[in-house]
């Protein structure tokens, strides 16, 4: 979403907010924020449990809800007692300082851009919220919950918290000139990248490759895709901060990326296999919403239209062939969906990015290739710091919980009835 | 006194009720079971490969008769449940020592 | 919703949004009329297919779901790629042109009314996407997937479209001052229509008559009704493309309709048949939202009450009986609740619009019969353009997927695991 | 949520929305209210259905979905057709009139504050259909459906409406000066003790004590609850009935307090039977939820996280304790999480309160112990009345339909099949 | 060695089970099925038309004991899953071979 | 010919059934039950109480063999089905009358 920096520039460029000049309260930006809020909170607890949960096998169903959950419930918590500060305040390249510590200095009638100054912290609350949840796709059916509770905690403070300053914080990427409209390097990279790293360190759950690891319900996961899409128009389309044209065209290619890989994903899937299975198409449209997540505010609808496609091929390439060549267990996918088509997403802000859209934004395309560079050196320091800084949360987290897994039995028998001691569903 | 237990593809079911109760046996117990054997099970797809899955949902049905009546209610199972196709499944004869109905306590044949 | 022509008029007669004047955007309108598209978006891939799945049987459960969820992605791309272009540009009394192919001429700047053009155009697509979703109702259980997307294609562009343009793109039917707030006829009488003639084409269901065919699952059906519901407001109160006294009047009214139907469906099922089903309560909301859909910024509280009430009696009076009488298989019922309440509302519209709520549009009891008379046209004309264009797109579908019908064994197995290779839960 | 008078008073307040004068219609402050009031309706039908449903035995899952949905169905129309006359019409003090029968007198151009006068409305329908539907809790498995219908309007006719008028029309308590922002007495303390009050004069369930009732469904209960902290953004935020800095401050502590609270409720059943269970964790998100609705415009961030941990820890030791204890069968623990953790609310309002929010509201440690007093008498008159109230309202259900309680058969048998006639899933 | 084979009401296995505790059966297996029988079931509704479910839910358990106990097994469990009611169920006795416990390979009496 | 019903642990039926693909047997089918016996079951947790589920899930096996080969396919059950610890189940033989194949109508060991 924008620096605040880039939040004032649209304020300029907009009449309706402009009549009401910078810092000023708008109650239409406002509203809508609000809502876009309220639409990417949903997203963990509602729209990833189920996506996640009904990827799992049965018998791990409720941790992995219970996993997302407590996610989000944490990642809150640090968010407003310490992770907004990190992130957002002073003038640091590489990281915030604590100045704004429970928020201090905050108050009702502060202002950023239209928007209230809380709205804004909230609004990027939700984004560290889902950033550390997705991490899970990669963990799942094996890790111990008090594991999972610690680096939570870790993660979000020492890896998003810096990342998300660089790119919105007023950080180094941003001075760089870097384009990440709703978080390609931030959340998606991020967390594909961190997912993978600890999957290797977890190794792989027991009876990987032998047998099949259905999911417990792809019509769950289909569902969670279908309220994933919904929220993420408050994703993609909110990061414009304003209820404006640029909005409304971030709002366009989300839904035209998101389709368009849908129906890529069932094309490669029923060439490749004979069949279309809706766990493909439901996987298709978190591909094309990841991939266009860090474009959408910059390229147009010919140029959704291209990333979806992409988007679709590249996802059922990734986790239907290169996982299984690689042998790596990334569960449920989150490095092959999200690590993979956020790379995507972010070369592609460097080719499609048009002035059209976002004045002073332009791509390969649109006649300046530097924003090329600058969009992989992103990249690149995006998944270096991601996975060395993960290996170290990782680790210090498995020295203060005694390791990472769970032991075998437990493993067998399920996470629900070891961990939990309860079942999905009490027919 | 026989036990009888037939595996029949599902949707057979009804065909066998019928069956059965036009000769007048009214009783029988039915279980969803899965069955191995000849025939190849359906594939399921997850992440772009392929699984058979060996094991085809079938029906069991248990019916206790008296000996006479056995060899006629086998007959009219097989008719019934017959598609010609892998996978008919079997029916399978066993002696019983007796049988009681839990509501009267009565014994033997009367208890059927 | 409004014809561009109704918006301004709005414009006039609103204080707010006059403050602005025309064609200026107004930051409330856009945020109200951005988050109703993100809920009429959410009730195709999430509320229909929770519906329409869980009323299928299990074994069909995931291709249902599959169907819904390909139409939607389908018919988004159509619309954005000629779609819109064919409902919304030029002058033509019976279709558009293709002037705003792949919304050509459209940008970031450009407003309709007090709202971005492409917040009018994503509004007008979700409406596009869930009419051809709803047909889906009188076919499931037996129609090949690829004739499904064949079909999609087709009518979207030849049946949807056009009839759309009538209505809303400054059509015949606007011009003869047909009411039609949020879509009787374009959207629920056409769809209806359409699965009723798809499902005389496809025939009856093997075992249709004989066996009873239960629900996979009343829970996701009541679910996803709870969600159309909520999605429904988005449908009217947003199609009076502003945050203004008649959206909330529409708001009232949909509410009202909604709860009175399912309350009219409940009464009738529990004399007729001595218990209240749970699927009559989810069927007899959706009754009531699809009659006052096309009266929703017409009529008042007292009409909302008559119109669910007799909506829902109607449905399970449809549902039960005259379906039963007729012997068509209209699987979930698509033309018996959204064809026939359709129709009722259409009429409604001409019997209680009245002027206090959007000035000029009266109906027979305020004094205005030929309002009536209108309805009536409109009503048979959209019956009749649906009924035979439907039918010669089903006859091409045939040609082109050899067959529109799943071979006897398969959909004796089920479409989930012969078409999709894939089984709705795993436990 | 404010009384108009209270709402007035904001509009001197804020910045943005004086621009406008007070009872000028802006629409932001309207797209926000629609919005939120679409939330709020969402909460019943989809939220509390699914957190209910998920949390009755397996046999009753239909039931309680069916007696959720009609709860939302009968309080809607009676609210429209009378009970907003009840609650905000007239002077009275006790009670208002019939005046707005049938909404009369109310047009699409009357204006409340800075919104139409149909959003207040429908905003207050909201809640009165939630407030009846949160009783539920405490009865399901064993009550005939036909006496919770009439139950239904009894009480929110008798029950309900006198209690919002004391609070949000205009009563006694409002002029007392209560501080109740969104609901801790109208809402959850009342719909707590009257389903203690029905449970008790229910008795218990069959087997109630001797067999563990496992929910049928953990995953479902922890969706309901995800969608439910969804709408609760509506619920308070919305409260303020404007898009602006109040409002953003009421979400940032709802969110907080219901993190807290799912954090607290796991630690402390963590410790308490060494398994953190997700039903814990996702009764802590509602105990959190509840506890801060009557805070929530007036307390702030470092409230927010006492008022969610005490309530977490609170909601535990209630359903897990105290109510084995006290040998009451409250199904499922309306009383407990709603009940007592509305009451530590309404008390921690008194507490915390902070003219820094909301100017001349003070709580004990802001200098204004007499607040905390002004809380303990509303606590204590809301319990009085709707404990001697729904005595009344049962007493005469119980005579209307001959009986509150299905006949043990039945109740053996599961209520979907001996009410209903049908299955929850059909696999 | 006899294998007995009860269908009876499910709200019924606790009081079977505690009833054959206290005369020390220690081991048994139950296995859901769908009985088709006198009783008549119960009816779903479905569009406003009525369907009556004539399978209708019960629990099997079967409990291999010696021969000699057999008869006693068969009295207490058909006094506790007594209610009276049509459907009550059935118990079936079986002669058996022998059994083997998997874990240590015991035979006969020694693998109950 | 015999039938034998084996209940084992449900994680185990890939290596019985391998171990039995191995000696030629193609045939069986395969229950879940519930299992009550020496094995404790686990522990559910609602609303801050715990509560012993002695119901523990396991699979029957039901194969029906010529008498002959009864014995050894017993043994090689037993075998893979082995973990040494409590629960691993039982294997009962019971003696049987005859067979028949559906399909084809074919009675005794050519039915298998
Ligand atoms: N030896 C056996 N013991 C027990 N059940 C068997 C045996 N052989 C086959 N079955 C059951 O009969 C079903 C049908 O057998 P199969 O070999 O597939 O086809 P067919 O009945 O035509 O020979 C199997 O699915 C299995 O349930
Ligand atoms: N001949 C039979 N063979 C196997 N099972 C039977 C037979 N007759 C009845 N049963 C089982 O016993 C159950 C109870 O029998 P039913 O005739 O309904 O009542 P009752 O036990 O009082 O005679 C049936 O549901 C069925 O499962
Ligand atoms: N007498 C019995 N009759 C029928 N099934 C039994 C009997 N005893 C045990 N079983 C079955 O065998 C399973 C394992 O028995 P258990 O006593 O738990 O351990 P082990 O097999 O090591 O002796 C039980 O869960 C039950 O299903």
């Amino acid at each position: 979403m924008k620096t605040k920096l880039g939040a004032f520039l649209v304020l300029l460029l907009l009449p309706t907010s402009s009549a009401f000049g910078a810092d000023e309260l708008n109650t239409g930006d406002t509203a809508w924020i609000i809502v876009a809020t309220a639409l990417v909170m949903m997203m963990t607890p509602a729209g990833l449990a189920l996506f996640y949960g009904g990827m799992s096998r049965y018998k791990n169903l409720l941790n992995t809800f219970a996993m997302t959950v407590i996610a989000y419930c944490l990642a809150s918590v640090i968010w407003v007692v310490w992770g907004y500060s990190l992130a957002f305040s002073g003038e640091g390249s590489l990281v915030g300082n604590l100045d704004a510590l429970m928020l201090r200095g905050i108050g009702i009638n502060s202002v950023s851009g239209t928007i209230p100054t809380y709205v804004f912290v909230l609004f990027q609350m939700t984004f560290a919220c889902i950033t550390v949840a997705l991490v899970i796709g990669s963990v799942v059916d094996r890790m111990k919950f008090s594991s999972w509770i610690v680096f939570t905690v870790l993660w979000v403070t020492f890896i998003y918290c810096p990342i998300a300053h660089w790119v919105w914080g007023g950080g180094w990427m941003s001075q760089l000139g870097a384009l990440d409209f709703a978080g390609g390097n931030v959340v998606h990279i991020n967390a594909g990248v961190a997912g993978l790293v600890i999957a290797l360190m977890l190794g792989k759950r027991v009876g990987y490759g032998k047998e099949a690891m259905f999911p417990s319900s792809v019509t769950l996961t289909t569902l969670g895709a279908g309220l994933l899409w919904f929220g993420w128009f408050g994703f993609n389309a909110g990061s414009e901060l304003a209820a404006d044209g640029v909005a409304a065209s971030a709002f366009l290619v989300t839904n035209t990326s998101a389709a368009t890989a849908a129906l890529a994903w069932m094309a490669a899937e029923w060439i490749g296999t004979g069949k279309p299975t809706l766990l493909g198409i439901a996987s298709g449209i978190v591909a094309g919403l990841v991939s266009i997540t860090p474009a959408a505010g910059f390229v147009g609808l010919s140029a959704s239209l291209l990333i979806g496609a992409v988007a679709g091929v590249l996802g059922f390439f990734s986790v239907s062939k290169l996982k299984l060549k690689m042998g790596y267990d990334d569960s449920l996918d989150a490095f092959g969906v999200h690590g993979l088509c956020g790379i995507w997403g972010a070369l592609a802000t460097g080719l499609f990015a048009t002035p059209a859209i976002t004045e002073g934004a332009a791509g390969l395309f649109y006649g300046n290739p530097k924003q090329l560079w600058i969009q992989v050196i992103s990249i690149l320091a995006t998944i270096a710091y991601t996975a060395i800084g993960t290996v170290i949360v990782v680790w210090i987290t498995k020295l203060l919980t005694g390791g990472l897994r769970v032991n075998r039995d437990d493993e067998v028998k399920g996470l629900d009835s070891s961990l939990h001691g309860e079942r999905g569903f009490e027919f | 006194m026989k036990k009888i237990e037939a595996i029949i593809k599902p949707f057979k079911l009804d065909d066998v009720k019928e069956a059965l109760n036009e000769i007048g046996i009214q009783g029988m117990t039915i279980t969803e079971v899965k069955g191995y054997g000849r025939q190849k099970g359906h594939k399921e797809i997850y992440r772009g490969a392929e699984y058979v899955v060996d094991f085809i949902p079938k029906l069991k049905i248990e019916i206790v008769v008296e000996a006479a009546r056995a060899d006629s209610v086998v007959d009219i199972i097989a008719k019934a449940a017959n598609t010609g196709k892998i996978g008919d499944g079997k029916i399978f004869i066993l002696p019983m020592d007796s049988a009681v109905r839990v509501r009267t306590g009565e014994r033997g044949a009367d208890a059927l």
